[in-house]
């Protein structure tokens, strides 16, 4: 179940450039959430900007969670002017998150960019579930890594890549990941072995490309604009094999199977 | 609620604050968040013969203080609503709304046909903002008289209520609403979406996954209490008010404009309690006011 | 400014943005905080034959992202106009569009005509969002005919290039928009306000001086580009944008959708810079996007 | 002449509850501006609210100038939210205001709830100028009394009265007014004394319409919903014996014998 509530804002700091993390109090919300869900969050008061805005739950305490955000646009401003102390309207916790699948022991979760966001709470829920957990971030370069040492903390595998080289290895997510497959997990244990994706549609698509080829598991979280975030208005569609599925309520999470992908 | 109850066109509810079609889809969602006992109605989305898979994403793009949007009918058919939506709406007191739409008047009769045999639903809402396939795509809510045969027809076919809900993007509101009450309309909800246009300079395509979309939300209420009041000057019939109603004022001026009744939309995704906070914002508006009916506030704005 | 220049139905501009009418006076005042030379063209607040004294107040209210205002043409009239306002606008090199409206079509001729002998005046620009009273009040915007009737008597009176500005409070914009060009106009512009209302549920009055209003702003500017792109596809000549537009962006999107030319309208009260600003902001885009000219944009939204 | 211009933030503070005293760094402004003028303020960087919100010029310093404003609505919500340090977009120093006549030796400054807000700078202004500064203050209680000190170290003819009687005394400005006239200031001195109000419509009216029966020149600050603020838009006007006049721009101060008062 899910609830509307007005948190308290404990704690919001800027985290990098036009990045800040958010700390939400509520008992409700941070004892139901599941990695790969998300909440609707009120960023103003006002009505410009009107609609809530969606963000993935980043990390979740008995009382608090924490969310992960760019500053990418009005809604986003707004929120970041949120002090301390200050009241945010919350809906959530929202959607269907990443499955965990008991008999996976290998967990390989591929973040770009922002994408990161519901990985850390699926990497610390995994942690005593699986034998082996790799990280994979991708960002655009070094300024826009995030998280690298809270994935540290859970594991050692953390690969780190950049678009532009000028950190870990050049290249993209869906390059670590197959030199990831290929090297170091090996073709005999990819039956055990599941992928955890969420990022940009077009690493997405690599990545669930790269999964069917190698006959792996992969969950893929999908990002479509919103208005209601609970499945009433039918806006936030993409095109699964079953016809268009809600990414509010069948998803964020899907399988990468599911998914007809398009450009 | 003393001071809210009304029979609007003979579907009583207890208060008048209903959700807009396509705002609640069929409640069972919303349900999670609203207390549907409180609401005056609920007005589902809009019910098509068959299955349609609406519009290509994105479907939603935010505007100022509005929004578009470009769903498109996706619903799964009359069939589908009677066996698996209505029998969840059938377990609350508060009466359900069918809102139809075919592309010809025959599918809306028909749809009509099918609704009138479910005691659960208490009135039909025609959602004219369609295409009329016989007339080479040209949409009803634009034609006085294909409007006006339409609900003959459908008239035909039900003893249920018939709500039309106009389309604001016409010239006279006035006229299509006195058509709709002479061909034996019960009510006329207004107004639906604006239509609108929004294009990304990055891509040069449209933001939304179609070229055109609905405009609603705040921006467009100015124009909703306009039409509301001119098509109240027109009609005698109840007229039910929507765009952009967010708060109890907003329902406030609508009735004050000549509305006996209101529909929350777009506000239901900014706050799943608005419909309730409303009711209980223009029950707090009549207390203070020593008003002892809702009712006596309707068309009574000092306009000349 | 390279690749921003124009010629707009023969009227020679060094940027395609412009003021609109209403919302600039007669530039004297505006004047002290922007440089007139800047300005694509000034068009001017609309003149009549005769002075009016405008609507009471209140004029304006705030709507969500928007405003309602009621000012009614107030004006001093055409002698007025070219022995005391032109003067001072003939002092600057950005032309001048007269803005027009009269009670007749005979009026409007004798608007043209007055104005056509004035060498500061570079164009005209027809107002007919305004009443025909020899047609009983019916607003000429509402009719086609009158409107194109109205568009032909001007013809004949002026050799100057005429706009006619189009109300979006019609159903069928690309109708209207054909018939103003058949009818001899040289470019069209729109949208004018949407008509609007805002009761004041504490003295249950209009919140305007009168009844209804025209609404402006941000929040009309989805309905203005849809409208642009309607027209575009109706008609040959040039298309002036206005509704909304903010931001260089939001001008990008009017020329996407088909404008050759904007107009800047409640953005001017926000900020006196805004065309000025605006103007940087679509030379950056250019650059950005390394296009030479504006005009490569024109229509180029990629729609089906 | 005026200037749009982005004003630092000096100082923000709530001066009594829901009133605030705000200091804005702008050496144009506070130079020019003279009493009874105002500036126009944009509240929001985003498009709700959308317009510019008018205050009078409260005080003015060499390179600052003070406004002091009621929080009522979401302009005045928002602008009660700006932090010191931060910028504001202000448009003035605007419209005409107070004309000083340098034969009327005794100043009579009338002030109703927030229309004290003018009047300190018009008093700080004359007092070495004219021989007796009267400031008649007039508000519904004790709690929304304003600036009593700081009319006091200007002059010591401070008289307030409150609606509800919980301070000074009970009654109307136009009462304490009618009082001065004929009790201190004389029928003898009318001729040279002058008043300048502020303040709501109904208590402008009133003390039209005593300046009329007493003869005594009488200049009335106006308020309008008003969009430009500069005289273009024809939105702020007042009816006056010459027609529709604009508040920003003729106004805001007129003389009372200009103004058709209506209801
Ligand atoms: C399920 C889900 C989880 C998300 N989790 C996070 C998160 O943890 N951290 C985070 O920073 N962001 C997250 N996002 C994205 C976030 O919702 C948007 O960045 C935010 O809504 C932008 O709002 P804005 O008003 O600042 O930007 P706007 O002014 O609305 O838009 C600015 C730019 O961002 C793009 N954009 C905005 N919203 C979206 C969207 N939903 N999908 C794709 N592009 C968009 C726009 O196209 C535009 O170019 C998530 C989105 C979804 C759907
Ligand atoms: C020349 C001039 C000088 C002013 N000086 C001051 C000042 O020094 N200090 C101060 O606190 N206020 C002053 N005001 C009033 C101030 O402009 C309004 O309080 C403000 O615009 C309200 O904005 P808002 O968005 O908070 O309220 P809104 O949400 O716009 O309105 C809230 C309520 O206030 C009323 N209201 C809003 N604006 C006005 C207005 N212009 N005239 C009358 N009623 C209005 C509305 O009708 C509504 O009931 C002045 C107004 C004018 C015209
Ligand atoms: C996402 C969305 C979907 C809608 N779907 C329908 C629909 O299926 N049928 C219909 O008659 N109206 C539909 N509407 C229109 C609303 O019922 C309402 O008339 C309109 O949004 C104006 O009200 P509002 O401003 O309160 O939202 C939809 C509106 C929105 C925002
Ligand atoms: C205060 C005001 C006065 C206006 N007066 C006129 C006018 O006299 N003649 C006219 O053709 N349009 C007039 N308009 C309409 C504008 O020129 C413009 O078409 C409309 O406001 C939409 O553009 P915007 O959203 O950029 O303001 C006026 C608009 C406003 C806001
Ligand atoms: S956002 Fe409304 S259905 Fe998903
Ligand atoms: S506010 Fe525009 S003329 Fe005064």
């Amino acid at each position: 179940m899910s609830i509307q509530e007005k948190c308290r804002v404990l704690d919001h700091k800027e985290v990098a450039p036009k990045h800040y993390k958010l700390t939400l109090f509520s008992s409700y919300i941070s004892s139901r959430a599941e990695p790969g869900q998300f909440v609707n969050v009120r960023c103003s008061q006002e009505y410009d900007p009107l609609l809530r805005r969606p963000f993935s739950i980043h990390r979740v305490s008995k009382d608090y969670f924490e969310l992960l955000y760019e500053v990418v646009g009005k809604g986003t401003e707004q929120l970041s002017k949120q002090t301390i102390g200050s009241e945010i309207d919350v809906l959530g916790p929202l959607g269907s998150g990443f499955k965990i699948d008991g008999k996976k022991q290998i967990a390989i979760l591929a973040g770009g960019g922002m994408g990161v966001a519901p990985l850390l709470l699926l990497a610390e829920t995994l942690k005593d579930k699986v034998k082996a957990i790799y990280v994979l971030i991708g960002c655009n370069c070094k300024s826009r890594l995030l998280c690298e040492q809270d994935f540290k903390n859970v594991t050692d595998q953390v690969l780190v890549s950049t678009d532009d080289g000028s950190y870990g290895k050049k290249g993209f997510v869906s390059d670590t990941l197959l030199e990831v497959l290929n090297d170091t997990i090996g073709a005999r244990n990819l039956s055990q072995s599941i992928i955890y994706a969420c990022g940009p549609k077009p690493m997405l698509k690599a990545i669930a490309d790269i999964s069917f080829q190698k006959k792996i598991d992969c969950q893929v979280s999908m990002e479509e604009r919103m208005a209601c975030g609970i499945g009433t208005c039918l806006g936030c569609v993409v095109k699964t094999k079953d016809g268009y599925k809600k990414v509010c309520d069948d998803g964020p999470v899907f399988d990468s199977k599911e998914i007809i992908w398009q450009d | 609620m003393a001071g809210l109850e009304l029979e609007l066109a003979g579907i009583k509810m207890k208060n008048p604050v209903m959700v807009a079609s396509g705002t609640f889809g069929y409640g069972e969602e919303a349900s999670k968040f609203v207390e549907l006992d409180k609401l005056g109605a609920i007005v589902t989305k809009t019910i098509t013969l068959e299955p349609r898979e609406g519009n290509p994403p994105p479907r939603i793009v935010e505007t100022a203080s509005g929004m578009l949007n470009s769903i498109g009918l996706q619903n799964k058919g009359i069939k589908d609503f009677i066996e698996n939506r209505l029998p969840f709406l059938a377990k609350y007191k508060t009466p359900v709304i069918a809102n139809i739409a075919g592309d010809s008047a025959k599918e809306y009769a028909e749809l009509a046909k099918m609704l009138n045999k479910e005691s659960a639903v208490k009135g039909i809402e025609i959602n004219i903002s369609c295409p009329n396939v016989v007339k080479g795509g040209m949409f009803f809510c634009f034609d006085p008289k294909a409007t006006a045969e339409l609900v003959r027809l459908v008239r035909k076919q039900t003893s249920l209520p018939i709500i039309v809900k106009l389309s604001p993007n016409i010239t006279d509101i006035a006229a299509i609403a006195k058509e709709a009450e002479a061909a034996g309309a019960d009510a006329i909800s207004l107004i639906n979406t604006l239509l609108g246009m929004a294009i990304d300079t990055k891509t040069r395509n449209s933001r939304l996954g179609s070229p055109t979309g609905g405009l609603s939300g705040p921006a467009i209420k100015p124009v909703a209490v306009r039409m509301v009041w001119q098509a109240a000057q027109a009609v005698k019939i109840p007229i039910i008010g929507c765009g952009g109603i967010m708060t109890g004022k907003d329902a406030l001026e609508f009735f004050l404009a000549g509305a006996s009744a209101i529909q929350v939309g777009t506000a239901n995704f900014v706050d799943t309690q608005a419909p309730i906070r409303i009711t209980e914002e223009i029950k707090n508006y009549l207390a203070e006011n020593k008003i002892g009916c809702y009712k006596e506030l309707i068309g009574k704005a000092l306009l000349t």
